[in-house]
């Protein structure tokens, strides 16, 4: 066990801790488990509020902070937070606007947001929920669990606060959002298993010269096995699996936004190295990327890999991409 | 007739076995899964067992709506939801009487698989904890010793099943070959209320 | 070998063209190696350049922005820069204010860098020089190679940037990042070793429940090998060492910047807990803490580990460190 | 009396023996430095190739200044700058003559080794490339054959040194037990020489 921490049970509260001591702007709640944008309430906006299991680091709260989340819940480590944290972030950020819940597609995260909305509607509080669900790998079905949420979640995240801080209705910042999910699609892999603090082992045997192509974010092994590949042939694969969605939703043209996003343990030397693929590999489909963000943003602990998000933006979801946004681990023009 | 104490002392052999068994849980949920299973169902169980001790409610309905809400409260994750309903929903259907039948305990406990059913929108064959709960439930006419027999077959069962819910469904067909954890663990809850029995 | 590369003769100039495709702002000259602040030369301030081995993303590349570097030459994988390099880049940058190389203290980066001292006064370009020595494991003497340069790097990247910003001379601008360097401690453990491309396997063997004290950032092991401890444990040692260096040099009193840096692949959850304990054994010893930043900024590929910095900051070092900075990897105010 | 050709077959023989023993290099270099002493110097004398192959300097002078500046160009770390000022220094030593004594080469060698110590302040005993280097060189006045065996001999001589420069330094007591890469290749290096003097 490599890991640097006092105890499996204690991992999130610790970090919970460090966020605290290093971000003087965010409320954090230790006990509760709820890390809020300082003075969320005021300026009457829409509140923004996400979560899900920890492991995804920055991924909740690194995203907290004007222009992104007004709150993060962050549960055990892949485990959905409970209905009880959601409850108190929306009473927390509500100013009476109402608070949309970003949600990503896991049952755990799918039913414990439930139950959080229920109890906030009950205690008047108006909520809409938007699920993201953008992982091309699983397929999408009445009759499965449907594809999972993963990077998409950052652009969501962060198109959606842009338009909260504009001011913009629950209603519209909702189909914002909405919109934003629909025109993402992204694709994965690991080069090697993560190692959940209560496991203290890799979640799965990975033999070093594999590796396995369309992972999600929780540890869990892909849907194939393969002898390892150059770079630019996992960028074709990635890329091309999340082209291939994305021709068929509507719009079918305009610019994309690029997240090459790294799994936790592959160094920035090598994830830039990745990028350089990706973007010849989009360049050669005709694809044209408007912006690309490449960094650790959606991770899975200690996993070695990458995914690769896309999202099709029209000038809309641009001007509110480029809108200024300050957390911890987004930040810009502000 | 089954007191409020059968159903506290059903609840403590439930967490009694998550104790146990947590490990292997966490170990059934980490090649189709996420490894957490066992933790989840720990830190639920022992929150369960503090908030009975702390608080002892005074009829089975209690007893089983507080344990309901307090893994909810603390679980998370798909199994949080679901066994919290399980549990809060058996817990209504036995009203608030003092003491109560095996055959209400029976049909209170098939509202709240029909509950998890509704809830988690498997059925049956999903690869999911209904795989045992389903059989379990239905073989309580005969006896709580062969409703936790049903359910540990139904468990067993799961083995050869391609998931179609929860996370291991994201696998597809390397699904297949993997018992489920949420299976596994139904079969513990049932188990322990058979030792609750006697 | 579980890498995200092409071959290892490429990984340098895959990641250059990655950056280039990812930060518009950037001049990258693949072939070259360097990359350049657009417009470095207008404005007519002194000049920043530093390098280094790659393999320690974001450093530099990552910090070469308004606020921060003029021009950053990455070398091979843990290998100095050659002197053409930061010749090159001090003539990209240099608007007759003169430029400031900023050195990490290893015989390479030194020897290379004075070679191109050396040629760019011979092409009349004015070249002040700061050594940054600031990791308290290695012990310093003439007879030594001296203590290396590790987190305090961008400490002085970002002090000595923003007083260039502000249109400060050479000699003021080397005065202040001479002045950060002596007042920086660091110190750094490794719970893995990491794996460069060229070799392929981990640089050297650490069994699994045991750790490296005194770690530096080029994958060498530390200077003790210890049986794996918890978190508030390793920041006992980490803090306890770096502050016992900083109490023996003048300023003695004064709260200090702190980076809690990680080496690459320990999760950004690991690393905020390791905050926590961080902070409480400052608090402890009475050391007031000014301003935490916490990431991987200055890593060694994919070992997983942490470091420690603290920076005894006076108010015009606070100041210039809150000031403007906007590049890949630092970004606030602007 | 020795020609340019005699260099340029100098440095093709310690090209030659990079590119066989690259990857040993690099393993010495793991324990006790980064791993990168073989992978440097083979990108750095496969530039010295082919930079002598495309303008065939047309004396000794030439030829070693030609890869001196080479490798500082190329190379990197220390050994970039330390090897090029060797042999940058060694050829400057020569002067513009289109052939050199065997004593010349000495000589030469001689300065070029002061200029090593000088650049990189390290003394013999501190585990450097120098500890080869300062026993080939003071063997030359035997033979190219003796050079050889003295720098091979004072590489392992290393091992058990403590390291008081470059990277191996950091490693204070552990340093000891290691040949040390820099010494290595010295030897090497000497070596090609002996096998030009055939
Ligand atoms: N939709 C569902 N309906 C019924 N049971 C489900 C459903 N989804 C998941 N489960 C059960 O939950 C178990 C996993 O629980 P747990 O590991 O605690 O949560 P998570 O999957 O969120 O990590 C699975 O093994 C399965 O039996
Ligand atoms: N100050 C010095 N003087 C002489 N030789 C040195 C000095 N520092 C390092 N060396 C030599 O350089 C070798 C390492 O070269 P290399 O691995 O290519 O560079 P780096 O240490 O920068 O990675 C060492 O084994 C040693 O022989
Ligand atoms: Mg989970
Ligand atoms: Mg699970
Ligand atoms: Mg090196
Ligand atoms: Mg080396």
């Amino acid at each position: 066990m490599r890991m640097l921490i006092n105890s499996p049970e204690t991992v999130v509260a610790d970090a919970l801790r460090g966020i605290a001591a290093a971000h003087p702007d965010l409320e954090v709640d230790v006990e509760r488990r709820i890390v809020v944008r300082r003075g969320a309430r005021e300026g009457g906006r829409v509140g923004l509020v996400s979560g899900g299991g920890s492991g995804h680091e920055p991924l909740h709260a690194g995203f907290v902070g004007p222009g992104m989340l007004s709150a993060a819940c962050p549960g055990e480590v892949f485990t959905s937070p409970v209905p009880d944290q959601m409850l108190r972030a929306a009473a927390a950020v509500d100013s009476g606007q109402g608070v949309l819940f970003v949600v990503k597609n896991y049952t755990g995260d799918v039913l414990n947001f439930q139950m959080a909305a229920e109890f906030a509607e009950e205690d008047g509080i108006r909520i809409e929920q938007v699920l993201v669900n953008d992982d091309v790998a699983v397929t999408d079905s009445l009759y499965t669990a449907g594809r999972r949420g993963t990077g998409a979640t950052l652009f969501v995240e962060k198109i959606a606060g842009a338009a909260a801080e504009a001011g913009a209705p629950l209603d519209e910042v909702a189909e914002i959002a909405r919109r934003v999910n629909a025109a993402s699609r992204s694709f994965g892999v690991a080069l090697s298993a993560c190692t959940t603090p209560a496991k203290g082992s890799p979640t799965f045997d990975l033999p070093d010269g594999e590796l396995e192509l369309g992972i999600g974010i929780h540890g869990e092994p892909g849907r194939e096995r393969r002898p390892v590949m150059p770079s630019r042939e996992i960028a074709r694969t990635a890329v091309g699996a999340v082209v291939e969605e994305l021709e068929q939703i509507a719009p079918q043209d305009g610019p994309v936004l690029a997240l090459v996003n790294g799994m936790g343990a592959t160094p920035l030397l090598e994830l830039y190295g990745f990028t350089a693929d990706v973007c010849a590999v989009l360049a050669e489909r005709g694809v044209q990327v408007a912006r690309t963000l490449v960094g650790n943003y959606v991770t899975s602990l200690d996993m070695a890999g990458c995914s690769v998000t896309l999202c099709r933006a029209d000038e809309e979801l641009l001007r509110l991409w480029d809108a200024p946004v300050r957390t911890a681990a987004l930040r810009w023009g502000a | 007739m089954r007191d409020t104490d059968f159903f506290r002392r059903w609840m403590a052999a439930a967490a009694a076995a998550v104790e146990r068994e947590a490990d292997r849980l966490t170990e059934l949920d980490s090649p189709i899964g996420d490894a957490d299973h066992g933790s989840n169902l720990l830190r639920g169980f022992t929150a369960v067992r503090a908030a009975l001790e702390a608080e002892p409610p005074a009829t089975p309905a209690a007893v089983l709506g507080l344990a309901g809400r307090t893994l909810i409260s603390t679980v998370g994750g798909a199994s949080g939801p679901l066994y919290g309903t399980l549990l809060r929903r058996t817990g209504k259907e036995l009203g608030d009487a003092a003491e109560v039948s095996d055959e209400d305990v029976r049909k209170a406990l098939d509202a709240g698989v029909t509950a998890v059913a509704a809830l988690g929108g498997a059925a049956a064959g999903d690869k999911t904890m209904l795989d045992a709960l389903l059989p379990g439930v239905a073989a309580l006419g005969t006896s709580y010793r062969a409703a936790a027999e049903a359910a540990e077959a139904g468990a067993a069962a799961t083995v050869p099943m391609l998931a179609r819910k929860g996370r291991a469904s994201y696998l597809g067909e390397r699904s297949i070959g993997h018992q489920d954890p949420g299976a596994t663990s139904s079969a513990l809850l049932l188990a322990a209320l058979a030792e609750a029995a006697g």
